[in-house]
């Protein structure tokens, strides 16, 4: 008979446990291949994706779009898709718009979409007490009537991108019913949307499990099981992928990217996307000197610091429009010419003995190289004669400083427009009423102002592209660059790059 | 040789510490099955070194440079470690100086009693306390039960000695060393202490090495006595002989210095000066 | 009765403490320690001469260049360069300002808010002690580092901040062992005897007592430098201490941890003087007060 | 007279932390930050920020501001998290359990190590090993705790890819606790699968908390080791023939255990004050890691929650420690 002494039992304890932890990571390494694993560069505060700060901010509408519809939708790149509404525009004098809405859709409880929810969902988005950061554009139309499966609504000012907005930030359907039955609450325990993956488990900050809706009205999505894990830690995102426990990761050095990419069993792709970088100058100060603002422009050697800080991941930008966008134009050039900054602060009485001081605020983590391209940049400035001070602050800063118009003379920020239109980049980030903008001077304002309203197409992107000119030359605002976003997933998998950046499951499939 | 419990002969140390100063200085003593002999000197005359020595916890800076001591016909300098592990706490005891660090405050008395019996007496752990009950009774503890669950710092100091007294005898040893036993005490506490040692001693048959600086416990409790000075044998005998008819000039002038163990109003005269400069002369210090 | 009979007399000679082994230990550990600093503080001191670069001064063609010994360096950066093109070995020297100025100005701050409050409190006792020791107790009950991360916060990122942030954090641990040192002081005899003797609380207190903290102090004020240093690293790490591009090791921690597989110099080389630096503040603190503590003297 | 003593430490434990919550009310009203100014819409009318400010109970005195707070506090309301848009207590509560998991498993393991190396080093003690183990040990203790992390993510996490980095649970398990103790539950449910897995992820932030701190403990707990060696206590017990092993870990242990525990109280906030970063490393669900979010979304009433619950835990940890201490130590247990 075989009798067991402590110390034996004690062992074979201990042999039990590691066989487990053991299993229990060949589990992990096991995972079907029916599984999508992302290492997730931030958290996800909130499920519901037309209200507070978490609405406005472009990496989680990833998620968003997985669990709910926009009311237009959007391919990988830009381009305007039938989402929940098949059909829609302006009626010939831009009184009145109409939408066709999509038939035969169930929300994720089984009930079914009706027109009642999208105009619910406008409606909701329209009031000021929802607290939607969009509500000033959803406020241009009311008085929505249905009539069939056509939706027809009255336009209080006209606002030439509407419906743009419809496939991006706020831009999405919501259960009408559901949402009056649960709450605020509730609908954050239990979300409910159309889209093409359903909440299946959550534990914020830590992760976000979705499973594939059977549903979908766009067919059943390629993957049974996606999991969102948050890793905010660039470096624990690369260890996620290089160990092997997640599919796929985004926003990682650009260096770890070229090796990672090299790696066996692993792929990469990095395309620009519609963010850009770029640095608000306030009309304070040593801002108010023309001189100064062209010669902080001039001096900064956009090229070298995409070539050698970002390993070449990155487009040097002379305007807030980037090629893809609808305002875009090539000719606008400001140009890196040391020697024109110099002479541009000597006659202004700047040298490098007696330079020029102000205040620069920047990020740092946010975006790639945030941190380390202003540090660039400031010694790109020393040499010419401006002797900037650099102050870090978070994101959330920024926003109630630009909010309150308090940021320091410069201030670096990212930019992501993923409607490309112009008013959603020149538009809001320049003229002075808006809330968003930094720079406010009456020439400016005169002459943006005529094109929020604009109903010609052509003569308002035109009109733009006047106002770029007229910035550029001015020197109200030193864009810098558009990001390039890298990705980086197992050769197993297939990844089409999106160009607004959202790292949606849908767009990953299986190699 | 017989009738010696121990025999130390012509011991000598040196302190490493000290540069080598010698610590102890052929130093010879005897001590008789049963008899009880004082080791008297001074702060640092060397008698705690001999007690330790035979103890085998010298301070590893002090270094053994000649000598023997010899305990029931073995040298227990040239022992091996286990064997001494096996006679020391079984044959040979110690009552150590202070009953306030020498009792550990996180056990129970009862325990701490216990352990010698179970470890050297191989006695189950319910003997052990039936044991210990008796032996706390044996040390005119009045209330041996409370004692047995009390901790440490819930006794008086002389209860904490009895203890440790009993602690001793426990294991009935042969020799008990005593290492100044009553010096942290109250003199009133003093006396039924030794009056203790003593009935333990002459019933069990013990013998005990009393290690002291007063020349009035000696008196009290000793047969015979060995004085110290700087590591040195200065004086050597029956009690009796040695306090009434000393033969170095140091020894009377100890005896003239303190209160007289038959005359308590006499003596409190201060040792002269030229006795330390004759006895620093004779043995080789200066 | 009379006082029990005991041999006393001039012969037994001085003995020398038994800690004399310990002592010689603790005056390695100064040695070691006090050297590093010394020579930390010269090289703080006299940064401008003895980097061999400007900290500040960049060349992107001239970024991630690996040590001297490694292929591919350039001369003259002995530890290589960030991915700026910013010389290691002179961002590392001027960071030990960064360094040195927080540990030695938040320590010395910390120490005297904390030793007058402690001093108060345990010799005057009563009331005043029973204030100090319960705000003590509030102030230890907040997280170390989401309060100074929250402390930042308020008074935004910057040197003087992170100071601050210290200061505030750390005084209470000066103030709990003087306290608890002027406490045991004070009921010593000498203190009595010049109670009795008439002299007033407040010269007992700075004439008679304080020169008996002094010493733990010390010990004290060095740990705490050692942990200031920790401190401003963690606050850089997380990009609330000096913001501009002015170097500082935590800073230059957290850049060069991103680049770990691509230029692990920028890693190892501000850890390995961070840690050194904290070893050496740590071994100071320990050897001066086995040294000077007489208590553990003993 | 042990109830009386009890009953006083709770009210001394009541007293601070009302101390703490003045302190963090009056803390983040000075915090130069708005938290209306991000949820203003742009073209928002002066009316609408303040129907905001009121709605957020911005708009009172600040006296008045704490009264209303700490009527709340007191009623279990903690307000709404402005990022997180749902109720902070509830919010808190679900993720209190992971951090204390995370720091208790951490404070054992520390405690294990550190008492482990330095029983280890009290018993080769005057040998060289001591002195190795001694420098070794002074070495780590200079190793800030965030470094430890860093170098467990870069080495452990990928040389040798044992351990899971980043979570708590493998997100592909279903999970059905009963309560957010994962760890526990797992474990009394007989779970073992899931327990392991749960036990996987946790292994690497408990390292990252649990080493820093067990070198603390063995420097504290070797001193008093080596202090409770040379009493007269473990000398007679040593003449009662007792083992090295025995004398250190009966005699030794229980007399040295008591300074180390308080010490180990203090450090052991310190640990919970760790977790704040270790947490984000590691994407680890606790409230370390909402409190980074709290701090960069600027959430008001989340943050003043978190700092009061972080409060609140070192409040009862040093009234545990007390308690502990006293229990373990017989002169303060019997009178």
């Amino acid at each position: 008979m075989m009798t067991l002494s402590r110390r034996q039992a004690l062992s074979l304890g201990t042999a039990t446990f590691l066989t487990g932890v053991f299993s229990g990571r060949n589990a992990l390494f096991a995972q079907d291949s029916s599984t999508l694993t992302i290492a997730y560069n931030v958290n996800l505060p909130s499920f519901d994706p037309t209200v507070g700060p978490s609405a406005v901010n472009p990496t989680i509408q990833a998620i968003y779009r997985s669990i709910f519809d926009q009311f237009i939708g959007q391919g990988p790149d830009l381009s305007f898709l039938p989402g929940l509404l098949t059909a829609w525009g302006w009626n010939d004098d831009k009184t009145q718009i109409w939408m066709d809405v999509r038939e035969g859709v169930k929300w994720h409880d089984g009930s079914d979409f009706t027109p009642e929810d999208i105009i619910w969902s406008l409606e909701r988005a329209a009031k000021q007490e929802t607290g939607n950061p969009i509500q000033f554009v959803w406020s241009t139309a009311g008085n929505y009537k249905i009539d069939g499966k056509r939706i027809t609504g009255d336009v209080k000012q006209y606002d030439p991108t509407f419906f743009k907005w419809m496939a991006f930030l706020t831009g999405y359907v919501m259960p009408k019913a559901y949402y009056e039955k649960v709450g605020a609450e509730g609908f954050e325990k239990k979300p409910v949307g159309t889209g093409p993956y359903m909440v299946d488990a959550y534990e914020g900050n830590a992760f976000l499990r979705l499973k594939a809706n059977p549903n979908y009205y766009g067919g059943k999505p390629a993957f049974d099981t996606v999991v969102f894990k948050f890793v905010p830690d660039a470096t624990t995102r690369v260890a996620e992928i290089e160990s092997g426990s997640s599919d796929i990761t985004l926003e990682i050095p650009y260096e770890e990217y070229d090796r990672l990419k090299g790696k066996a069993g692993l792929k990469g792709v990095a395309t620009p996307i519609s963010d850009i970088g770029m640095i608000f100058l306030n009309n304070i100060d040593a801002m108010l000197d023309k001189n100064v603002r062209l010669a902080a422009h001039h001096a900064i050697d956009k090229k070298a610091i995409v070539d050698r800080l970002l390993r070449g991941y990155g487009v040097p930008i002379d305007t807030l429009e980037a090629p893809e966008y609808d305002a875009y134009d090539a000719s606008i050039k400001v140009g890196y010419d040391q020697a024109k900054a110099k002479d541009l602060l000597k006659a202004s009485g700047y040298s490098t003995d007696r330079p020029v001081k102000f205040k620069i605020q920047t990020t740092r983590g946010f975006k790639p190289k945030d941190y380390e391209m202003i540090q660039a940049i400031v010694g790109m400035w020393r040499r010419v004669g401006i002797e900037a001070e650099i102050e870090v602050y978070e994101i959330a800063k920024h926003y109630e400083l630009r909010a309150a118009d308090q940021l320091a003379p410069a201030a670096f920020y990212n930019w992501g427009n993923a409607i490309g239109d112009p008013t959603t980049s020149t538009g809001f980030a320049m003229f002075g009423p808006s809330p968003h903008s930094v720079w406010n001077t009456e020439d400016l304002d005169n002459m943006i102002m005529p094109l929020w309203g604009e109903k010609d197409e052509k003569k308002r992107i035109d009109g733009w592209k006047a106002v770029s000119k007229y910035i550029a030359e001015q020197g109200y605002v030193i864009p810098l660059l558009q990001y390039v976003q890298p990705i980086v997933y197992k050769e197993k998998l297939k990844v089409v790059p999106n160009v607004s950046g959202a790292l949606q499951p849908t767009l990953v499939s299986k190699a | 040789m017989t009738e010696n419990l121990l025999t130390v002969t012509g011991l000598s140390a040196v302190s490493d510490r000290e540069g080598g100063m010698p610590v102890l200085r052929d130093v010879g003593l005897t001590l008789k099955n049963g008899g009880v002999r004082g080791l008297v000197g001074e702060s640092g005359a060397g008698k705690s070194t001999i007690a330790k020595a035979i103890l085998g916890i010298l301070p590893r800076t002090v270094r053994i440079t000649g000598g023997w001591i010899n305990f029931k016909g073995r040298d227990l300098l040239s022992m091996k470690p286990q064997e001494l592990r096996s006679i020391m706490g079984s044959e040979i005891a110690l009552i150590p100086q202070d009953p306030q660090t020498a009792l550990n405050p996180a056990r129970r008395i009862g325990a701490q009693l216990a352990d010698g019996l179970k470890l050297k007496r191989d006695m189950s752990a319910r003997t052990a306390e039936a044991h210990a009950l008796q032996l706390l009774a044996d040390v005119q503890i009045r209330d041996p039960d409370r004692v047995m669950k009390s901790f440490p710092h819930q006794l008086s100091g002389g209860m904490r000695q009895r203890v440790l007294i009993a602690a001793a005898f426990a294991v009935e040893p042969e020799l008990v060393i005593a290492d100044e036993p009553t010096t942290a005490l109250d003199v009133t506490v003093q006396k039924e202490i030794l009056r203790l040692i003593r009935h333990m001693q002459s019933a069990r048959g013990t013998g005990v090495l009393f290690v002291t600086h007063d020349l009035g416990i000696v008196a009290q409790i000793c047969d015979s006595v060995t004085l110290l000075y700087a590591g040195k044998v200065i004086e050597e005998g029956p009690v009796r002989n040695v306090l009434e008819n000393p033969n170095h000039a140091y020894t009377k002038a100890l005896i003239a210095a303190g209160p007289r163990y038959d005359r308590p109003d006499a003596g409190l005269e201060p040792v002269p000066e030229a006795v330390f400069r004759e006895l620093r002369q004779e043995i080789g210090i200066s | 009765m009379a006082e029990p009979i005991t041999i006393t007399g001039p012969a037994a000679k001085p003995r020398r403490t038994p800690s004399r082994l310990r002592n010689l230990f603790a005056e390695r550990q100064v040695l070691f320690g006090g050297s590093f600093i010394l020579l930390l503080v010269v090289i703080a001191i006299f940064a401008p001469f003895i980097a061999p670069k400007d900290p500040l001064e960049q060349d992107l063609m001239l970024g991630s260049l690996p040590p001297a010994w490694l292929d591919g360096a350039e001369p003259g950066y002995y530890l290589g360069t960030d991915d700026l093109g910013r010389d290691v070995l002179s961002r590392l020297i001027y960071g030990s300002r960064i360094a040195l100025l927080v540990a030695i100005v938040s320590a010395s701050l910390a120490a005297l808010i904390g030793t007058i409050l402690g001093l108060l409190a345990g010799w005057y006792g009563g009331w005043a002690d029973r204030i100090i020791s319960r705000i003590v107790d509030i102030w230890m009950a907040f997280p170390p580092v989401l309060l100074s991360i929250l402390l930042v916060a308020v008074f935004g990122s910057g040197v003087h901040s992170v100071i601050a942030a210290i200061v505030i954090i750390d005084w209470t641990r000066f103030c709990r062992v003087v306290r608890a040192e002027t406490l045991a002081q004070s009921q010593l005899d000498y203190v009595t005897a010049a109670r009795t003797a008439g002299f007033p609380r407040m010269k007992i207190l700075t004439r008679e007592i304080f020169p008996n903290i002094v010493p733990i102090l010390i010990a004290l004020v060095s740990l705490e430098m050692g942990i200031a240093v920790v401190v401003e690293a963690i606050l850089s790490f997380v990009g609330l201490s000096v913001s501009s591009d002015t170097p500082t090791w935590g800073g230059m921690i957290a850049q060069g941890r991103q680049l770990i597989h691509h230029a692990w110099w920028l890693l190892v080389a501000p850890l390995a003087v961070l840690f050194t630096t904290v070893l050496a503040f740590n071994q100071l603190g320990s050897g001066l007060r086995r040294a000077l503590d007489p208590v553990l003297r003993r | 007279m042990i109830a009386v003593s009890i009953l006083n430490r709770l009210i001394v434990a009541a007293v601070t932390l009302l101390g703490v919550a003045v302190i963090v009310f009056v803390l983040l009203r000075v915090v130069p930050g708005d938290p209306i100014a991000m949820m203003i819409a742009p073209g928002a009318s002066p009316a609408d920020i303040a129907a905001l400010r009121a709605r957020y109970g911005l708009d009172l005195s600040l006296p008045a501001q704490f009264g209303v707070w700490l009527q709340s506090v007191l009623m279990g309301d903690f307000g709404t998290s402005i990022s997180l848009r749902r109720d902070v207590l509830e919010l808190l509560l679900g993720r209190l359990p992971a951090t204390l998991e995370l720091a208790f498993a951490a404070l054992i393991v520390a405690l294990a190590v550190g008492g482990a190396v330095a029983v280890a080093g009290t018993l080769v003690r005057r040998t060289p090993l001591e002195p190795a183990i001694d420098a070794i040990n002074g070495v780590l203790l200079a190793v800030p705790d965030f470094v430890w992390a860093l170098a467990l993510v870069l080495f452990v996490g990928v040389f040798i890819p044992v351990f899971p980095l980043s979570g708590r649970i493998d997100p592909t398990l279903s999970i059905d606790f009963l309560t957010p103790f994962y760890l526990l539950e797992s474990l009394v449910r007989f779970r073992l699968g899931v327990f392991f897995d749960v036990a996987a992820h946790i292994v690497m932030p408990v390292l990252a908390l649990a080493l820093p701190l067990a070198t603390v403990i063995t420097r504290i707990l070797k001193e008093a080791l080596l202090e409770a060696m040379v009493q007269d206590y473990v000398l007679l017990a040593r003449l009662k023939g007792m083992s090295e092993m025995r004398l250190v870990l009966q005699e030794a242990l229980r007399n040295a255990v008591g300074p180390a525990l308080s010490l180990t109280g203090v450090q052991f906030t310190f640990l919970v004050g760790g977790t704040v970063i270790v947490e984000r490393i590691f994407a680890y669900p606790g409230i370390g890691n909402m409190a980074i979010d709290a701090v960069i979304n600027r959430d008001l009433p989340l943050i003043q929650g978190l700092v009061l619950v972080f409060g609140a835990i070192f409040i009862v940890i040093n009234l545990a420690v007390d308690l502990l201490a006293a229990a373990l130590n017989p002169r303060l247990r019997h009178g």
